[in-house]
């Protein structure tokens, strides 16, 4: 009963499996194995890889150790300094994020008297519901979670119900500061969501299709990029405005309101809410990779095999993301009101048009 | 826009009667009646200093700021009438650590108009560069401030950066990086040597090349001049009229500076031009510091070039501060009056009065008037109308440092 | 406090925790006095306190670290409390500074509280202000407590041996001279060459009685009741801000004397006069009318001296505490409020 | 160092010279309570103000060098009497001054001032509940202050101030009853330091009082209160209290006797024998003061006064000052008996 | 001077944006690091940097100068064979005010200044601890010291490892002896005698006149040999008559 489950499993494991000619040795030596052979089919699963491994969750968490660190890194080169260093000097210091996060991770976590206990607690948990959903829907080459025309569609649904979450953590929060940023939040939220979603739209009529294997294969030539220009930039503003990097980090301000709804939030807590804005920016970023520069495009080396394209997604992915991690360092925080004023003039004006240049070459292609 | 009152029940939180606010329990209760909200910003708050901002709000815009000062209130007057007059200096300094030469110098002029001590040209000189190093330092450090509170950190970085060379600078000629206590009563405590002034002078050039990367990430930042232009203006009438000082008195288009409507040490034999401003905004507060650093600059470059050969401290008082340091200075003794100097420290005004009764060997009343002081009514009144957002904005357009202030 | 020491070491996971938490103390953003200065230079790109890990973070709920930066007043200390409760277990404190260590300069002023009988503290940095390699140093010492367990001072003294001596019979004195019977003139007529002042004085000879005490200083003394009417009158003569409030307590004759130094910045050949306003009131009912209308410059200047002095500035809204903790001593700059005296010799 | 003696009048008793000073003067009511010993005293021991003069712990705190018997007046007494030495004597009103009578002390201490005679003058000021102050008078204008001016008719601590005095400047001028007088002469014999007291001006003297007796009798007795008062006389055996409002209580001197202190019991010193110059009411008409000028210094002022004419002149009566003098030896024998009067002047 | 008016247009604004974004790749490409690595590396400062406080014994006379002359009354001086002064350091405000009124110059800075204690108690430094430099904890590879040229300033490192320097200026100042200017006017109260910690002054029998008639047989202060110059003796006379004067 249990072989042929397994078998059945199994079976379904290795008919959609990735192929990767570097480790199909070791593959098959582990094959021979009983019980590690259905692991290893299953992580070789490609949608169990696509969602766990890479591009999903374990990609993520390197990631998000990553980017902390090149952030403070990249952020203390243009600052005349080194950053974090002493922790491990022969790595520089690549592992300042994991000592934080230990740190986070055994400290106490204060639910303080004022609080509404039960969301206080389980909002920054539910927050990454939609956090990580998208990942399912985004695929890397062969390696895909659910496959569906409707992705980019989906993948921007779920976006939009982070903000939800954080304004519904400041009202957990019943905190003065809390309060003022989860209304900037809102208020923000109108601000980008429209332009935003407008440029995704022109590229969906520019490739004439939510599927981001259509999208990938449109840019095969020329990257979206070059291809709707506009899009691209209210893409990447909006994208900054998203995941509240400067010069658009409003509702978090950690000097006007101090850190705007997480401010009563410490601990484990605070660990996950410190990063909700690192893992939205993370699938901002595929998706912009996806939708503007080729997605998994590039290079193509043979003993990699269905590897190649996560991986290539990845190395893109990271490439924006450092380039994004620059504007930390180059710009002030606006002002709620102008960054306001600008969305709902400029860049929904620029998002029209970008609209309009996605119909026009959505026609001609 | 037409107001759309809600009525619903609210009451005050309980927390505003246990924090000791310095307002009336029926303003906290007439601002809850009215839909307005208090925000308490700071003492502990990532965007402010050592103080506490009561901030009334209707929506977004401010409608009332009352500060809650006292925070670093160190009782500098009254410990000042318990030392020696040379003891107090080290303790006048201690309001602005970063302008500790400025304090120094307005406290000393006081003993030395007092005592009719002429002070040779050297240590004049000597003297005008340490204050305007500690200006250069004094500006630097407000523009961080005011970086790091409109969330650019890299602007808080390079300033600091920047003034690691004035502190090396300090510490070279003085032996402490900031609070050198190094003017004394007719001169400084001890000669500066050639070698230490030239470094000084190839540093002011170092300073001049490191400010022109600053100014390219900060201060002509689109970001900045978004953040800072048309926000906290202060006309020149209300700027006069709330007594506000120094750089931001001169923002507001006010010619006045103590160093040339009162000259003292060497600032008379210099050549530099006071800056002013017409908008008095936050950005030309911001702007006149910039300009006046490279003023100050100026001033130190030709103090250096010109200075003169001589004795460092009056001979009126010893030859050698060395070992004679509390017998020569240790039982000064002023003639009985009332002293006042006026000195232009880095945020302006800075009022010294010295009342003496003649016999004892210290004050008996020494009165500091701090420029943060002077024009904290002027920085609560340009927050009026403006948004939440500009609190912080402002507070660092302002360069406002509660340790001084508060004494 | 040992119990976190021991918390962050303790345990299966010890390691683990006392290596994340060695790596990763952030100090709260709690500036006290002066020498967060120093503290700014430690963390900026001079020394860049980031390279070991301690990031200066915003508010108290998410670190696990407080730098005292100096003198902690008796406002403060309620801060300091407040912060020290609101940051998440375990939490550490260092204090910089002479200020916060033992009062430092400040150490018999009415104001100031100690931080270690607020907080536990972990180490103590001297210095006014400490270098931040001093502050840097702290740091350091924490993480090695962190690691060895135990707490060391980054120095130790080669002592050495001295015989205790007999006390001779006579201390000496303290050089300090203060006189029992002190006579207080705020006007002392001096003799300059200032031609703009003498026909200045002249003008202000209708108001009171003004002497020329020095260049560009004009001391002008009018009755309690003028005290308004020439306020107005200097206003008048183009005065139009008030630099400083001053009151002197003469005690030894039963007075203050209430100052007011005003000048003017809109007409160019007043700006450097200084118009010393002062008048006379009694000690046992201090009470003066508030030129806070006529010039509002005087408002928080005039608040200050009713905290100090207690001079009641009728006219002034302001009633009650504005500098002061409602627990520091009742005006604390009167001459019968005593500060502890200097001793000079030590066991 | 057993057998080191100072230069010193005999012990009269085996204790310590304070001891002696207790028995001889203290505790046998002769003290006239001018504070000179608590100037003198090198530890600063010695009390007066307002309570008879003290030493808590003197068996222990007293390092017995003797200055302060050597300075007492009343250490081996011999009463001195009569009118004195005087080379000229006037009756005189100052223009410039308010004071007493004719403010003469006032008047003179003015012009040795401005003829830079000496540097300052010690006097005696009051708070509101008349209480005495000393005040050190530097500048012409403080005289102007009608605290200053004006009898108090209470112990005040002018000596120690005078001490002070002396050892910050090189020239003092002294206001005094005649025990002061004799106390500064005799200071002046025994310290060279003690000639930097140029000018000693005597006030005409029958008796003082302490000043918590003086008001509670008032207060008890007459439902006086001297807070009110601006002005106390003593006129032709009444005592005077003028009020603010014009009005005023008077009642003889002799009601006062039993609050009259014991050493003034036993003084027959009128007219300040041994002072430079000597002031007081007796002997001229109302708003005049008698003027004895004895030595060359005040023959000095008083010839500057009328070269200057800032005082009216007139011819005293001696007459009455002389029976005065007399007077006071009759109510005050000495050795005592059982009887007395008083009265004291200044300016 | 008028400052400049900051343009309004757009094509100013971007200008100024590409300012920026050029400002910060160039950092990021090379940076124009000026960080000294702390623990690691120790920052070469000038000697005469105002740190920790060196007493050479030998030298101290004990004449409180130091003590008195503190504004945070941090010295405190203890009874060994003689007074010498110890430094608190939980009030001490490194102003070196003690060292520049020690007229025998045993009193001296050095540039040791990174310190961290773990109790209050330990700070207060006696002399018996303040003789020599302490021992510190150092963790430091290499040196690093400022150089700055009218271009630029930059991080100099050296191999060899800065050594903390003890900087002892011997003021020139004559030896000075204790002597009464006016014996005519001593109370006699010995209080010279007692606070001398030498023993130098001595009560010697003579005659007293007063202006130049012997009114009595007494005693009168002498200063012998031993004395040394500290002038406790004329900080403490009541009468003020004892002056310090040079000898040759």
């Amino acid at each position: 009963m249990i072989d042929e489950i397994l078998a059945t499993l199994m079976n379904v494991f290795r008919s959609n499996s990735m192929q990767i000619p570097l480790i199909q040795p070791i593959v098959d030596y582990l094959m021979q194995i009983p019980l590690i052979n259905i692991l290893v089919a299953l992580i070789l699963w490609r949608p169990f890889f696509a969602v766990v491994i890479m591009p999903g969750l374990a990609v993520l968490l390197l990631y998000l150790l990553y980017i902390v660190w090149f952030e403070r890194k990249l952020t203390a080169r243009i600052q005349w300094r080194v950053g974090p260093l002493e922790v491990a000097r022969p790595i520089r210091g690549a592992i300042q994020a994991l000592a934080d996060g230990l740190r986070y991770f055994f400290q106490e976590a204060i639910v303080h008297r004022d609080a509404h206990r039960p969301y206080f607690v389980q909002l920054p948990i539910l927050a990454f519901i939609p956090i990580l959903l998208p990942i399912a829907f985004i695929p890397a080459g062969n390696a895909v979670g659910i496959k569906t025309p409707y992705a980019i569609q989906l993948i921007v649904a779920f976006l939009a119900l982070i903000p939800i979450t954080i304004i519904a953590i400041g009202w957990a929060s019943n905190n003065r500061f809390a309060f003022v940023g989860s209304v900037r939040e809102a208020l923000m939220y109108v601000a980008y969501e429209i332009p935003f979603i407008i440029a995704v739209i022109s590229m969906i009529y520019l490739y004439g299709s939510g599927d981001p294997y259509v999208a990938v294969e449109k840019q095969s030539l020329v990257p979206g990029a070059i291809l709707n220009p506009i899009a691209f930039l209210v893409f990447l503003i909006t994208m900054l405005m998203a995941t509240s990097r400067l010069p658009f980090e409003i509702p978090e301000a950690d000097q006007e309101i101090a850190f705007g709804p997480f401010v009563e939030y410490s601990g484990m807590l605070f660990g996950l809410v410190m990063v909700l804005a690192y893992e939205k920016l993370y699938i901002m970023t595929l998706l912009f990779v996806i939708l503007f520069l080729g997605g998994w495009n590039g290079f193509y080396f043979e003993p990699l095999g269905d590897l190649n394209a996560p991986l290539c997604l990845f190395i893109k992915t990271v490439v924006v993301i450092s380039i994004i991690a620059i504007v930390r360092s180059m710009y002030a925080r606006y002002r709620i009101d102008q960054t306001l004023r600008y969305s709902f003039s400029w860049l929904i004006a620029f998002s029209m048009v970008a609209l309009g240049i996605g119909v026009v070459l959505g026609w001609i292609l | 826009m037409e107001e759309i009152k809600i009525e619903v029940p609210v009451e005050p939180p309980k927390e505003l009667e246990t924090l000791f606010l310095p307002i009336p329990k029926d303003y906290v209760e007439d601002t809850y009646r009215k839909d307005d909200f208090l925000i308490l910003v700071g003492p502990q708050h990532p965007g402010s200093g050592h103080m506490r901002l009561i901030v009334r709000v209707k929506g977004d815009i401010i409608q009332e700021v009352i500060p809650d000062p006292g925070y670093v209130h160190r009782s500098m007057e009254k410990l000042a009438e318990n030392r020696l007059y040379i003891q107090n200096i080290p303790l006048v300094e201690r309001p602005a650590i970063m302008d500790s030469a400025n304090f120094n110098l307005g406290y000393v002029r006081a003993i030395e108009s007092a005592m009719d001590i002429e002070v040779p040209e050297r240590a004049k000189f000597l003297r005008t560069i340490l204050a305007e190093l500690c200006r250069i330092g004094t500006h630097l450090y407000d523009a961080a401030i005011l970086a790091v509170f409109i969330g650019h950190t890299t602007g808080f970085m390079y300033p600091f950066g920047i003034r690691e060379l004035i502190c090396e600078a300090l510490a070279r000629m003085t032996g402490a990086r900031f609070t050198s206590s190094f003017i004394i009563p007719g001169g400084v405590r001890r000669d500066v040597e050639e070698k230490t002034l030239r470094w000084v002078y190839d540093a002011t050039f170092a300073i001049e090349k490191r400010l022109k990367s600053f100014e390219r990430i900060f201060i002509k930042n689109p970001t900045t001049i978004a953040r800072l232009r048309d926000v906290g203006v202060l006309s020149k009438e209300e700027a006069i009229r709330f007594g506000v000082v120094g750089p931001f008195l001169r923002a507001s288009g006010v010619e006045y500076d103590t160093r040339i409507v009162e000259p003292y040490e060497a600032y008379e034999e210099v050549t530099w031009d006071i800056v002013t401003a017409d908008e008095g905004d936050g950005y030309a507060r911001f702007l006149v510091r910039v300009n006046e650093v490279s003023q100050s600059l100026g001033i130190i470059r030709q103090c250096i070039t010109s200075m003169p050969e001589g004795r460092y401290v009056s001979e009126q008082i010893c030859d050698d501060v060395k070992g004679n340091f509390f017998d020569k200075f240790g039982n000064l003794v002023l003639p009985a009056g009332e002293y006042t100097t006026l000195t232009e420290a880095a945020r302006g005004t800075l009022l010294f009065t010295i009342v003496s009764d003649g016999e004892s060997n210290v004050p008996y009343r020494v009165r500091i008037v701090t420029p943060g002081w002077l024009y904290l009514r002027g920085f609560m009144e340009s927050l009026k109308g403006e948004r939440l957002a500009d609190l912080q904005a402002i507070y660092g357009s302002f360069g406002y440092f509660p340790p001084e202030a508060d004494r | 406090m040992e119990e976190f020491t021991k918390f962050v070491r303790g345990g299966i996971l010890g390691p683990i925790k006392k290596w994340g938490t060695k790596w990763s103390l952030w100090p709260v953003h709690l500036v006290t006095a002066c020498c967060g200065a120093e503290l700014a230079h430690a963390f900026a790109c001079g020394y860049d306190g980031e390279r070991i890990g301690a990031l200066n973070y915003g508010i108290a709920r998410q670190t696990n670290l407080i730098i005292v930066e100096g003198a902690i007043t008796r406002k403060m200390a309620r801060v300091l409390r407040i912060t020290w409760e609101q940051m998440p277990d375990p939490k550490f404190v260092i204090v910089m500074g002479a200020c916060g260590l033992n009062g430092g300069i400040f150490w018999n002023g009415y104001n100031l509280v100690k931080p270690s009988e607020v907080v536990p503290v972990e180490f103590f940095i001297p210095g006014c202000p400490p270098t931040p390699e001093a502050l840097l140093r702290g740091i350091r010492q924490l993480q090695i407590k962190l690691d060895k367990g135990v707490a060391e001072n980054s120095l130790t003294f080669s002592e050495i041996a001295l015989e205790k001596g007999k006390k001779p019979k006579v201390l000496p004195v303290s050089p300090k001279v203060v006189s029992n019977a002190p006579s207080i003139v705020v006007a002392v007529k001096k003799a300059v060459d200032w031609e703009f002042g003498k026909q200045l004085c002249d003008r202000l000879k209708a108001i009171g009685r003004a002497v020329i005490t020095a260049k560009n200083r004009i001391a002008l003394k009018v009755e309690v009741e003028n005290l308004r009417s020439a306020a107005m009158k200097l206003k008048d003569l183009g005065f139009d801000h008030v630099k400083s409030v001053n009151v002197i307590d003469v005690p030894n004759e039963g007075k203050f004397i209430v100052e007011f130094l005003i000048s003017s910045y809109s007409v160019k050949e007043l700006m450097p006069v200084l118009v010393n306003l002062y008048t006379e009131i009694s000690r046992k009912e201090p009470k003066i009318s508030s030129l806070s209308d006529i010039f509002p410059s005087a408002d928080y200047l005039e608040r200050e001296m009713q905290d100090f002095f207690g001079v009641n500035f009728v006219g002034n809204p302001w009633k009650g505490k504005f500098i002061l903790a409602p627990d520091t001593p009742e005006f604390p700059l009167r001459k019968d409020f005593k500060l502890e005296a200097e001793s000079y010799v030590g066991d | 160092m057993q057998e080191w003696q100072f230069v010193m009048p005999e012990k009269k008793h085996k204790k310590k010279f304070f001891g002696n000073l207790k028995a001889e003067v203290i505790d046998a009511k002769l003290c006239c309570h001018c504070a000179a010993c608590s100037a003198i005293c090198p530890v600063y021991g010695i009390t007066a103000g307002d309570k008879p003069i003290e030493f808590p712990n003197w068996v222990k705190d007293c390092v017995d060098c003797g200055a302060c018997v050597k300075v007492c007046p009343r250490w081996e007494y011999k009463p001195l009497n009569g009118v004195g030495n005087y080379v000229e004597v006037i009756s005189a009103k100052s223009k410039r001054f308010k004071g007493q009578d004719g403010a003469m002390v006032t008047e003179i201490t003015a012009t040795a001032l401005e003829m830079g005679l000496i540097e300052k003058a010690i006097f005696v000021s009051r708070d509101e509940d008349w209480r005495t102050k000393i005040v050190t008078i530097r500048d012409v204008s403080q005289l102007y202050d009608r605290k200053v001016t004006g009898t108090k008719y209470c112990y005040a601590d002018s000596i120690p101030a005078l001490k002070e005095a002396i050892l910050s400047s090189k020239a003092v001028g002294f206001v005094g009853t005649p025990c002061m007088v004799s106390a500064v002469r005799k200071m002046q014999n025994s310290f060279k330091k003690f000639e930097r007291v140029k000018l000693v001006i005597g006030l005409f003297c029958t008796e003082n009082f302490y000043h918590h007796q003086l008001s509670e009798f008032l207060l008890k007795h007459k439902n006086v209160d001297l807070m009110k008062a601006t002005k106390t006389d003593i006129k032709k055996g009444k005592f005077i209290v003028r009020f603010v409002d014009g009005s005023r209580v008077s009642f003889p001197v002799k009601e006062l006797e039993e609050i009259i202190p014991s050493g003034c019991k036993v003084c027959q010193d009128f007219s300040a024998v041994e002072s430079d110059v000597s002031v007081g009411s007796v002997g001229s008409e109302s708003g005049f003061s008698t003027v004895l000028v004895r030595t060359e210094i005040a023959k000095a002022i008083v010839d500057k006064i009328r070269e200057r004419g800032t005082a009216e002149i007139k011819e005293p009566d001696m007459g009455a000052v002389q029976k005065l003098c007399d007077y006071k030896i009759k109510i005050h024998p000495y050795p005592p008996k059982k009887k007395e009067e008083k009265k004291e002047e200044k300016s | 001077m008028k400052v400049e008016k900051i343009s309004r247009s757009p094509i100013a604004e971007l200008k100024r944006h590409v300012d920026v974004i050029q400002e910060a790749f160039k950092q990021a490409l090379i940076p124009d690091r000026v960080t000294v690595e702390y623990p690691r590396e120790r920052r070469i400062y000038p000697d005469n940097l105002r740190g920790f406080i060196v007493l050479d014994r030998s030298k101290c006379i004990s004449c409180f100068r130091c003590a008195q002359i503190c504004p945070a009354n941090a010295i405190q001086m203890s009874l060994y064979d003689n007074f010498y002064p110890g430094v608190d350091y939980t009030k001490c405000i490194f102003c070196h005010f003690c060292v520049d009124s020690c007229p025998t110059g045993a009193l001296a800075s050095s540039n040791l200044h990174d310190m961290a204690f773990r109790s209050l108690e330990e700070m207060k430094v006696k002399a018996t601890q303040m003789t020599r430099l302490p021992t510190i904890v150092r963790e430091d590879k290499q040196s690093v010291e400022y150089f700055v040229t009218k271009k630029d300033w930059k991080l100099q490192r050296k191999k060899e490892l800065e050594d903390i320097s003890v900087l002892r200026i011997i003021p020139r100042i004559k030896p000075r002896r204790a002597f009464c200017e006016e014996p005519e006017s001593c109370l006699g109260c010995r209080q010279c005698m007692e606070v001398c910690p030498h023993d130098a002054i001595v009560m010697e029998r003579c005659e007293i006149t007063l202006g130049g008639e012997v009114i009595g047989k007494g005693c009168i202060l002498k200063v012998t040999e031993k004395c040394v110059g500290c002038g406790l003796c004329v900080r403490q006379c009541p009468m003020q008559i004892l002056a310090l004067k040079e000898v040759e």
